[in-house]
């Protein structure tokens, strides 16, 4: 049998961990768009905002729509929430600390990852609103087209652990990280973490041109528990990366778990930063890309990895 | 109590497979019909997972959520009133649905008590994934090899029937439309 | 009653801490408000906001003429509660005020402070949130029809919950789907102020689209000038300092790029180019350079925008269109006429593509262009001759290049992907205001 | 959950999760408030209102290739048992997953030729 936590004790560490998670994330974004924008950084203002900004939204009211679904909008976020939470779940901070490690964690997560599709086309749907509904179209052609790649660019560094337990995808880390593995590995996955949570420049369901997009009529505690739910989500993605790809708790010096935070909020800040400093992408574009480029790259990349480890 | 725990999970998964299954008839909308089912293959998953098969119901989610978004979008896009605004009957030809509804679930149902069924531990899951591995590598290469040139003639199906303006351009174009009284007249 | 008291304890203790966010704020810009608006994204204690649904106060700022009143109470009405709404008014009288928005709060000294106070206010329930503005009224009586009082019969008649169905039409594809007509405006935060449109849209892409007439246009001025254009309308009727108009229009051109970096998401380096077009100077040319390379490395001119929105030069010529049809090959300038500039060296820009990419190029080129030629003009005046070339092209007492390019945006965004649509419109730097400040420019000059 | 394992606990921070993020958002609507009017529950189009409902028969421009990735799909159900046993099995293994992709890759190449990656 393999390793996991007892429930109670998963739920608390995954909970605490991502609510930390979110607020590092809102903090590091602000700090980005800060050094980009060039205005001045007070660092008491700065670590403040997202709490204040939170509070904001909990004592706003929700606003609802003429003719909405409205058990599809109040299950959408929590559905999007859950799902970046079983991803994090997945992620071990040693060896033998993780929530759970099942022997088809790599599936678990890519399942979640596939999941989040349907929470988006879900908030998009539900509030019968002409901008909200692009958004959600505009996901279901991003997610279908990013799908596949994201599946083949993790699943190159399944090779060499002979096994889909993240705990034994880690491990076999020892002595080589997979990004030295797998050149295009880790890049393949970094474009692919930003369409999963749709941040900078692949933010097209909630993007600029759409007013917002899915999140167009959502207010008060909806747009906090979108917002947290698509954070929570980069995180994980970010947490994942590191873990597959960059050794995970492998480092000298430090002990495990400071690693796995470490290489964890380094892939952040590229997450983020990306989108600061890239224009959005056009979705036709996306599409086009991600079939034509990213899909025969990910296969090659599988090729390649393949024939280095025989 | 573990085993009740694990009773229990059973029972909501298949009851809830169930419910959900049968909410994807008794619903308006077409995306509330597709994602019931999505829950109800969900459900399916975790007593597939429960039964020791992991990676078979996760798979099985993972695929059905893909499955289940592009369905969703095919059917909004074809079907009047996607949203369900005025009431509509989801079932066509009611009476032989419910026959054949029934007459399907007593068959299968009745599997288990005609089949000789094996009585030994299932493998441990990690096992399971290697032994499918094996199994569909091993021995032959017929298995694999099926499965990718019919997995090509889908895509290459489904590209020549939905696509409208491939590189010669328009579908229609020197086409003959299907008339009630032959010779049909051309279009384009 | 102790869960009241503890439900009433934690709002409290969380309307303390969230007082001190960021004021998320709707802001409407009407006539002379355009700038300061902007100018409220460099503010760090409050948030400017793409929709009613994300803001806490609705602040209208400038003069809004006739027929925006309605508008503005349906924005108002989509405000969560608890909200309010601050006017500015910049200089417009308050003749020009909705009445139903009575009784309303000016601004008294700081327009971030003001509204800091009213988040204050609001969060710790000293002050009530505003009621509804428009009565509660279903635009079609839609309650008991049909069979299951929802408003409609059959699979897709009636009008169920208070709205028609959307009903099939033709498509480039060949399907016959749902078309959606889809009126947007005049507040869409990414189009123009007044900018109103009359879409029909077949999925993502415009099947048609028609400009409604702005309320900003044709009526009188109802309130000040906003201060970017006033040189070129003042240019129209007095010899006003080359300098000064080459640095206005390097200016408006950052000040328009700021605004289309937000519509590609990149808000933050919109910000390093609207404190850069605050505090711009003559010999800022090199700043100007820097920003086009960082522009080409974040991809704003590159995949965002190549390609997309292509204006043909034959289309354009002779409109007067400014840097849309420079960016198409067409080396239309006013300054060409104008003898103050024969001296200087003046020769138009041109670019080749006509394309979105070509007009965030080409306005790149033209704000360096205009720096050189402010620093070299030195105390020359322009001599009025009726026509100005404006950042957006030619202005006369007749109007401005977006009245006379409106009739040529159905063309141009037929076909287009939403998305692309807007990055369309965003590159054309439309513009209501500035011709109705030529026109009362024009009437001013016949009267006198 | 002993006898469910890792995927028990996984399951449960789901539940958890999902549980809390409904919760905190019904106890935001504690104390009830009054029904919002019409006007207020208008969906944003500028300050506009729409004339129909937003929900359509809305034309998916991609739907060539979602068609395409439900057979792409597919394939990765055969790629994850593939991986495990790889090294295992070796170069047998490389040749026929190399024969299984290029033989999708075909369909991906066709499809591109056939532009189904553009919009409709």
């Amino acid at each position: 049998m393999r390793d996991y936590a007892s429930p109670g004790v998963a739920i608390v560490a995954v909970g605490a961990i991502l609510v930390a998670g979110v607020y590092v994330l809102a903090v590091l974004d602000r700090l980005l768009g800060m050094i980009v924008a060039g205005t001045s950084i007070r660092l008491g203002a700065l670590l403040a905002e997202p709490v204040q900004s939170g509070a904001l939204l909990v004592l706003q009211e929700r606003r609802t729509t003429e003719r909405p679904d409205a058990a599809g909008w109040a299950l959408a976020p929590a559905l999007f929430g859950g799902l970046a939470a079983v991803a994090l779940a997945m992620v071990p901070l040693d060896r033998d600390i993780v929530a759970a490690d099942p022997a088809t964690g790599f599936v678990v997560f890519s399942a979640a990852i596939a999941m989040v599709m349907i929470a988006i086309y879900l908030h998009g749907w539900s509030p019968n609103s002409a901008f909200a509904l692009h958004g959600a179209y505009r996901y279901g052609a991003q997610a279908l087209s990013f799908q596949i790649p994201f599946l083949l660019a993790m699943l190159a560094t399944a090779l060499p652990a002979e096994s889909l337990s993240i705990v034994d995808i880690v491990d076999a880390q020892k002595s080589v990280w997979n990004v030295v593995r797998e050149p295009a590995g880790l890049p393949l996955y970094l474009v692919v973490g930003v369409a999963v949570s749709f941040w900078g420049p692949l933010n097209l369901p909630d993007a600029a041109d759409l007013a917002g997009g899915t999140v167009v009529e959502d207010s008060g505690l909806d747009r906090l528990l979108w917002k947290g739910a698509r954070a929570a989500m980069l995180v994980a993605v970010a947490a994942m990366g590191a873990a597959v790809f960059l050794g995970g708790w492998w480092g000298p010096w430090l002990p495990g778990p400071a690693w796995v935070v470490l290489k964890t909020v380094a892939l952040l800040v590229v997450l983020l930063a990306s989108g600061h400093l890239l224009a959005r992408v056009r979705i036709e574009q996306f599409v086009f890309v991600s079939w034509v480029l990213l899909i025969p790259l990910a296969l090659l990349n599988v090729f390649v990895s393949g024939a280095l480890l025989l | 109590m573990n085993g009740l725990i694990t009773d229990g999970v059973f029972w909501l998964f298949a009851v809830g497979s169930v419910v959900t299954a049968f909410r994807v008839f008794r619903t308006d909308s077409m995306m509330r019909a597709a994602f019931f089912l999505l829950a109800s293959f969900a459900g399916v998953g975790g007593i597939l997972a429960l039964l020791g098969a992991e990676f078979l119901g996760m798979v099985l989610i993972l695929m059905m959520a893909g499955e289940m978004l592009v369905m969703a979008i095919v059917m909004v896009m074809f079907m009047m009133n996607p949203a369900g605004l005025n009431p509509m009957w989801m079932v066509h030809q009611h009476r032989v649905a419910v026959v054949a509804g029934a007459g399907s679930f007593l068959a299968l149902a009745s599997l288990p008590f005609v089949v000789d069924l094996p009585d030994r531990p299932a493998p441990r899951p990690e096992e399971a994934t290697a032994e499918l591995g094996t199994e569909l590598l091993g021995g032959s290469m017929l298995v694999f090899q099926t499965a990718g040139v019919t997995l090509l003639s889908a895509m290459i199906g489904a590209v020549v029937i939905a696509h409208r303006n491939g590189r010669f351009g328009e579908a229609e174009q020197g086409s003959l439309e299907p008339a009630l009284e032959p010779p049909g007249e051309e279009k384009g | 009653m102790a869960r009241a008291g503890l439900q009433l304890g934690l709002k409290q203790a969380l309307g303390r801490v969230a007082a001190g966010a960021p004021v998320p704020v709707f802001a409407v810009a009407g006539q002379g408000a355009r700038e300061h608006v902007q100018d409220l994204r460099l503010d760090g204690r409050l948030r400017l906001v793409d929709s009613p649904g994300a803001a806490m106060v609705l602040l209208i700022a400038g003069g809004l003429p006739d027929g925006l009143a309605e508008p503005l109470a349906h924005l108002h009405d989509s405000l969560p509660h608890p909200r309010a709404t601050l006017w500015w008014p910049l200089g417009a009288g308050p003749a020009t005020w909705p009445q139903q928005f009575v009784p309303t709060i000016e601004t008294r000294d700081g327009v971030s402070e003001t509204l800091q106070a009213i988040q204050r206010e609001l969060l710790r329930g000293q002050r009530p949130g505003e009621p509804p503005i428009l009565p509660d009224e279903d635009p079609v009586p839609w309650k008991g029809v049909g069979p299951y009082g929802q408003g409609g019969t059959g699979m897709t008649g009636g009008t169920p919950y208070g709205r028609p169905m959307a009903e099939l039409g033709a498509d480039r594809d060949g399907l016959r789907l749902d078309v959606l007509p889809l009126r947007i405006g005049p507040f869409f935060p990414r189009f123009p102020p007044g900018l109103t449109l009359d879409l029909k849209l077949a999925g993502d892409v415009i099947v048609d689209v028609a400009p409604v007439e702005s309320p900003f246009a044709g009526a009188p001025p109802v309130g000040v000038c906003r201060a970017g254009a006033r040189i070129f309308v003042d240019a129209l009727s007095q010899p006003v300092p080359v300098a000064g108009l080459e640095l206005a229009r390097a200016r408006e051109h950052l000040r328009w790029l700021a605004d289309a970096l937000v519509a590609v998401e990149l808000g933050s380096l919109g910000s390093r180019v609207l404190r850069l077009a605050a505090e711009l100077r003559t010999s800022d040319g090199d700043s100007i350079r820097t920003l086009g390379r960082a522009l080409r490395r974040t991809q704003a001119i590159g995949w965002a925008t190549n390609g997309v929105g292509r204006i043909p030069a034959a289309a354009v010529e002779g409109l007067g269109a400014g840097p849309i049809a420079r960016a198409a090959g067409l080396p239309e300038d006013e300054r060409t006429h104008d003898p103050a500039y024969s001296g200087l060296g003046f020769e138009p820009i041109v670019q080749r593509d006509g394309d979105a990419a070509a007009r965030w190029r080409q306005r790149l080129g033209e704000a360096a262009q205009s720096l050189e030629l402010a620093a070299r003009a030195g105390d020359r005046r322009t001599v009025p001759t009726g026509s100005v070339e404006s950042p957006r092209g030619r202005l006369d007492g007749e109007g401005n290049a977006t009245a006379r390019f409106l009739h040529l945006l159905p063309g141009v965004l037929q076909g287009l992907e939403w998305g692309d649509a807007v990055t369309t419109l965003v590159s054309l730097d439309l513009d209501f205001e500035e011709a109705v400040f030529a026109e009362t420019a024009r009437a001013g000059a016949v009267a006198s | 959950m002993i006898l469910l394992g890792p995927l028990g606990v996984a399951l449960a921070v789901f539940v958890a999760a999902i549980g809390a993020a409904l919760f905190v958002r019904l106890s935001g609507d504690l104390p009830r408030r009054p029904v919002p009017t019409t006007p207020e529950r208008t969906p944003f189009a500028g300050g506009e209102t729409p004339a129909v409902h937003a929900w359509n028969r809305y034309h998916a421009r991609y739907y060539v290739m979602a068609l395409v990735f439900l057979a792409f799909d597919m394939e990765m159900v055969f790629m994850y048992p593939w991986a495990v046993v790889f090294v295992r099995e070796g170069g047998i293994a490389f040749v026929e997953m190399g024969m299984f992709i290029t033989v999708l890759l075909l369909g991906v190449l066709y499809a591109w030729r056939e532009r189904a990656f553009n919009w409709a």
